[in-house]
């Protein structure tokens, strides 16, 4: 796959179509992929990479990279093609000047999964068969391919690419995953136990700001946290409420929007499943104004700018489940 | 669940100009009575309430927070409130995702008419709220008064 | 050298915590390790190290300076600051017990951080020498040998026992005062073990890493380098490498209003974050390369720069694997030393 | 525990003027009477009214004056605006003095010296300028060079004009950007008044205002002749700590607040440009 995604890029360099090349380039270790533009032949040949490990969604590059001049070529998973549409739906990225190559998904690994086997020392990592043969300085070590899958692949949405230019490899389909299973195993829960989970997840935020940064759906130029003028900024949880606020808040701001692509919960470094939060929104959605995928499509509109004169009251909320 | 008599809940109402911050007023004028526990802050719009407004309220020492808005198809602007009903019930959904107690948080639509209604409302989300105790699952300890 | 059993460590937290607060690294999930206050039953991680560095213990994220209460004209200051408890940090590698150093440099410099130094006072620290280094560990780099660590005591692993020694006073008082527990013991296990770790690191995949060309004499040149844009091209401008490290030192002060005061607290910043430098007319770092530039110069320049060549780099490896999209100071080292 | 400089002292705001339409003057003093600490010209205070903000101002008064501390506030932020709303008698929270000085006491002495300003540029000279005023034996020529926007851009201009324009021992220039009614003095920018001036390069420069005038200024400066060891100016970046640890008010290796706020041009010179 590498290979022909490289060669394509290549003669795209070469005939014009594009200026630039956004994908992953090869790092220190055998997981570190960063992702990166190339422009040149010699630098894709040199540095370009796509494995088990590139899992990193690149469609939010694409707004700083459209603002520039020239066209860029951009490799896009299904997952990162929802992003994108999204991103298109709200005028953030230059379609024209985007040329994408849809690209197969996932299951993409992750490697703190892979070093809490207690697996260290890493310095290579093999896909044998779906089994992992992994070389580190104590020995090898070997594990299964299916235990060290990305959260978000393993709850994986869709292999469909909803937007590209040309396809490298298959089109997959819409699947039915299994990603509200958490979600409805919390709900039933009881508030106490509710509550309880989340303070502990949630105490565990150090305020890094990854989870926002890393969003395409946070394309504010200034954030409401950042602004002194909001009265909310912070930059460091002081209490348990500011962390509670900050990704409550957060989960709102891109309600109707998030299109579940699981970056925030991947780059947590606290492994906080944040995705938990946008995903309830997304149920809530599906389940109160009719199921709806954000980026899908570049021309609905979003659930939250729009309502129905018979939509359901809040106490709707008060009155379902287990309190 | 124990009810402590002497707690005594704050409780912030965000009222719609249009709507029931007059329903307020005709309750005062018809001599109705509803808790002092209620501090009133005027929107122009129940749809004004931005989500930050709620979790701010409870921060600085809430107990319960309620939003009172035109009946659907009354807004002043035409469809305000619609938004802030799909809106606030995301919200107060995620505030019960989270565990927050559910009767601390209500969305009632009261027209400028309804002076009763706004007493009674009132006085029943007051006594909700009594009944939960303080909040303590959504506080900023850093704001609780000594 | 005394020793204690492994079997029997628990036995030596129970009698430490029993007179003063003691904190170990221990498993919050698989794969991530935090400092917690220990409580009977815990258990010591086997993980390499923590999320969170040890830098918490006496610098958090947040503490609060002073307290404010304002009437009509007239403010209040309240000065808050208590004689903070004697504790004991156990555990803590190499790495992070050389960030103590370098946060020393910083914040017990005239003018003294009383803040920061109330904790270093009453805070015993004791290190735990590495059998297992990581691929991401570098701490070689920085002249810093990770199988006998500094810090008060520091404490060695030889797979059955674990054996103290004190680097210094307040070593020594620790030590002491759980005496009763440990007995004398062989080492030549240990020397074994310690020469098995040694042959290690030189095989990690960092080991030639050198700061040889780092340095602050060579400020303007790095300063102008052409790679700058190139590596931070990239960077999503968020706080994780900033606070997961143990070095870091840049802090806000910010003020609260709690309703009945003002209260003013400081947090941990990121020279990362866009509102770093920004000011009421204008920014001097108004894009991601110049903030992100900020960070590794000081590290790497700025710092040794002036503190007589003391790098602001432990080489714990924290960013390594936290970055989310893994840009770190390794990359930059290598990308700007190709001279 | 012993005091630290984090934990701000309490100042008394007891006299506030109206210098220009965006700059005023506030009179500072503890709240037993007095100064709250003593300074040399050219550091700096850390001022702030809590809750708001806290920021880093220049000290505008001399140190040879013994009662009180003056600061001359522009508007142009949430802080600022907040202390130009202040009423005399309230109380703001202070602490310093920060950063390095003007070497009044060392290589300035005896030298001819040149002051330039423009606009709010005065604020941190006024209290070189005052303290050589007061100490006119140690130094020889005093020239100052002052320009604003307009008339009524001066910032201290009743104190110009009655006090150091009446000192037979210095020499006053001042220059405003475009005609105005009311105004025979010089119209023109400050740079190329410096120029048209021509002054002696045997001065030491003192110049501080928008970084644009400083640039030509200095440029100016260098067409006559002087060389980059022979002006000093004053650096401004974002500041939170004072004392060179919160980490953001650097120039390569400097802190602003600890290693300046006062540089010598050909220091500077070593630095990376990133102010």
């Amino acid at each position: 796959m590498q290979e022909a995604m490289i060669k394509r890029a290549k003669e795209l360099l070469a005939d014009g179509s594009v200026d630039r090349v956004i994908g992953w380039k090869r790092g220190e270790f055998a997981y570190d992929m960063t992702p990166a533009v190339f422009t040149s032949a010699e630098e894709l040949d040199s540095e370009f990479i796509f494995d088990d490990f590139t899992s990193a969604n690149v469609s939010k590059y694409l707004v700083k990279e459209t603002a520039k001049e020239g066209k860029i070529l951009a490799f896009l998973k299904p997952c990162d093609t929802y992003s994108f549409n999204q991103l298109i739906k709200e005028h953030r990225i230059d379609r024209d000047k985007v040329y994408v190559i849809g690209i197969p998904g996932g299951p993409k690994l992750d490697i703190e999964k892979i070093k809490a086997k207690g697996i260290t020392g890493i310095l290579s990592v093999k896909n044998e068969d779906y089994t992992l043969k992994i070389e580190t300085l104590y020995g090898e070590e070997t594990m299964p391919f299916s235990e060290a899958i990305l959260d978000k692949c393993a709850s994986c949405k869709s292999k469909k690419h909803v937007v590209y230019d040309e396809l490298i490899g298959e089109d997959g389909d819409v699947l039915d995953s299994n990603r509200f299973d958490m979600v409805e195993k919390l709900e039933n829960m009881t508030a106490q136990e509710r509550f309880d989970f989340w303070r502990d997840q949630l105490s565990k935020c150090i305020r890094c700001n990854a989870c926002r940064n890393v969003c395409p759906a946070c394309t504010c130029e200034n954030c409401v946290f950042d602004n002194p003028k909001s009265g909310i900024d912070n930059k460091a949880p002081a209490d348990s409420f500011e962390e509670n606020m900050f990704h409550i808040i957060r989960a709102f701001h891109v309600a109707g929007r998030c299109t579940d692509c699981g970056e925030c919960s991947r780059v947590c470094p606290q492994h906080i499943p944040l995705h938990l939060l946008n995903r309830k929104f997304i149920k809530d959605i599906n389940e109160l104004y009719g199921e709806y995928q954000a980026g899908a499509d570049t021309t609905s509109r979003a659930p939250l700018n729009t309502y129905t004169k018979d939509d359901c009251e809040p106490s709707i909320v008060h009155e379902r489940g287990v309190e | 669940m124990q009810v402590n008599e002497n707690f005594e809940p704050v409780i912030v109402a965000f009222c719609c100009n249009w709507c029931s911050y007059a329903g307020a007023d005709l309750s005062g004028t018809n001599r109705l009575n509803y808790p002092s526990n209620v501090k009133i802050i005027r929107v122009p719009c129940s749809c004004r309430v931005n989500p930050m407004f709620i979790l701010r309220a409870f921060q600085k020492g809430a107990d319960g927070v309620i939003i009172c808005g035109c009946h659907p198809g009354d807004c002043h602007y035409t469809s305000g409130n619609y938004f802030t009903r799909r809106r606030i019930t995301l919200l107060y959904s995620m505030l019960d995702f989270l565990g927050i107690e559910r009767n601390r948080t209500r969305l009632e639509w009261v027209s400028a008419a309804e002076g009763a209604k706004f007493a009674a409302t009132m006085e029943q989300f007051t006594a909700d709220v009594k009944a939960l105790g303080p909040n303590r699952r959504l506080e900023d300890l850093r704001c609780r008064k000594q | 050298m005394l020793k204690i059993s492994k079997s029997k460590l628990n036995e030596l937290f129970d009698a430490v915590s029993a007179k003063q607060t003691l904190y170990i690294p221990a498993d919050r999930e698989a794969g991530a390790a935090e400092y917690r206050k220990y409580e009977k039953g815990m258990e010591l991680t086997s993980e390499l190290n923590t999320v969170r560095s040890a830098k918490d213990f006496f610098f958090p994220q947040t503490e609060n300076l002073a307290d404010f209460k304002i009437e009509g004209k007239t403010i209040e200051v309240k000065d808050v600051r208590e004689e903070c408890e004697d504790f004991v940090v156990f555990g803590v590698r190499a790495c992070d017990a050389r960030s103590f150093t370098i946060l020393d440099k910083v914040f017990l410099c005239e003018p003294v951080d009383s803040f920061y130094k109330n904790r270093r006072d009453h805070g015993t620290v004791v290190t735990m020498a590495c059998t297992r280094p990581s691929e991401t560990c570098f701490c070689q780099t920085f002249g810093i040998d990770p199988t006998v660590p500094e810090g008060d005591a520091a404490c060695f692993d030889d797979g059955e026992n674990i054996f103290f020694k004190a680097n210094n006073e307040k070593g020594q008082k620790f030590i002491d005062s759980v005496a009763s527990l440990l007995e004398e013991g062989d080492t030549s296990k240990l020397d074994e073990v310690q020469a098995k770790t040694k042959a290690i690191m030189e095989k990690l995949p960092l080991a030639k890493l050198s700061t040889e060309n780092f340095g602050g004499d060579k400020l303007n040149e790095y300063f102008s380098s052409d790679k700058w844009a190139e590596l931070s091209q990239a960077c999503l401008g968020c706080g994780t490498c900033t606070f997961v490290c143990p070095t870091c030192q840049c802090y806000d002060i910010k003020d609260f209003n709690t309703g009945h005061g003002i209260k003013r607290f400081r947090c941990w910043d990121s020279c990362m974050y866009s509102d770093f430098t920004k000011m009421a007319h204008g920014n001097p770092r108004l894009t991601q390369l110049e903030r992100f530039r900020q960070r590794f110069m000081h590290k790497l320049v700025y710092f040794p720069a002036n503190n007589d060549g003391e790098f602001g780099c432990v080489g714990c490896g924290r960013c390594l694997s936290k970055c989310p999209i893994s840009m770190n100071i390794v990359k930059v080292m290598k990308a700007l030393e190709v001279k | 525990m012993n005091n630290d400089t984090l934990i701000p002292k309490i100042g008394v705001v007891t006299d506030i003027r109206q210098d220009t339409p965006d700059v005023k003057t506030f009179r500072v003093i503890a709240p037993e009477g007095g100064k709250v600490f003593e300074h040399m010209p050219g550091q700096c205070a850390m001022l702030s009214i809590p809750g708001v903000g806290e920021a880093m101002f220049s000290i505008t008064s001399s140190p040879t004056n013994k009662e009180f501390m003056e600061f001359s506030i522009k508007k142009c932020g949430c802080l600022t605006e907040w202390l130009h709303a202040m009423e005399v008698g309230q109380q703001i929270t202070i602490r310093g003095p920060y950063g390095n000085a003007f070497p009044v006491e060392g290589d300035l002495k005896g030298k001819d010296l040149l002051f330039i300003a423009g606009g709010i540029g005065l604020a941190p000279l006024r209290s070189v300028i005052n303290y050589v005023r007061d100490n006119r034996a140690n130094y020889g020529d005093v020239q100052v060079i002052y320009g604003s926007r307009s008339k009524d851009d001066l910032v201290d201009y009743k104190e110009i004009i009655e006090e150091w324009m009446a000192d037979p021992n210095i020499r006053v220039d001042l220059t405003i950007d475009n005609p105005q009614e009311g105004w025979d003095g010089h119209v023109g920018f400050v740079p190329n008044y410096v120029k048209e001036l021509a002054p002696s390069t045997s001065k030491t420069v003192l110049v501080c205002g928008p970084p644009i005038m400083i640039k030509f200024t200095l440029a100016g400066l260098k067409e006559l002749g002087f060389t980059e060891t022979q002006v000093y100016t004053t650096m401004e970046l974002r500041m939170k700590c004072g004392v060179g640890k919160c980490g953001r008010c650097n120039i390569g290796n400097k802190y602003v607040c600890k290693d300046g706020p006062v540089f010598r041009f050909d220091q500077l010179g070593e630095l990376p440009d990133e102010y």
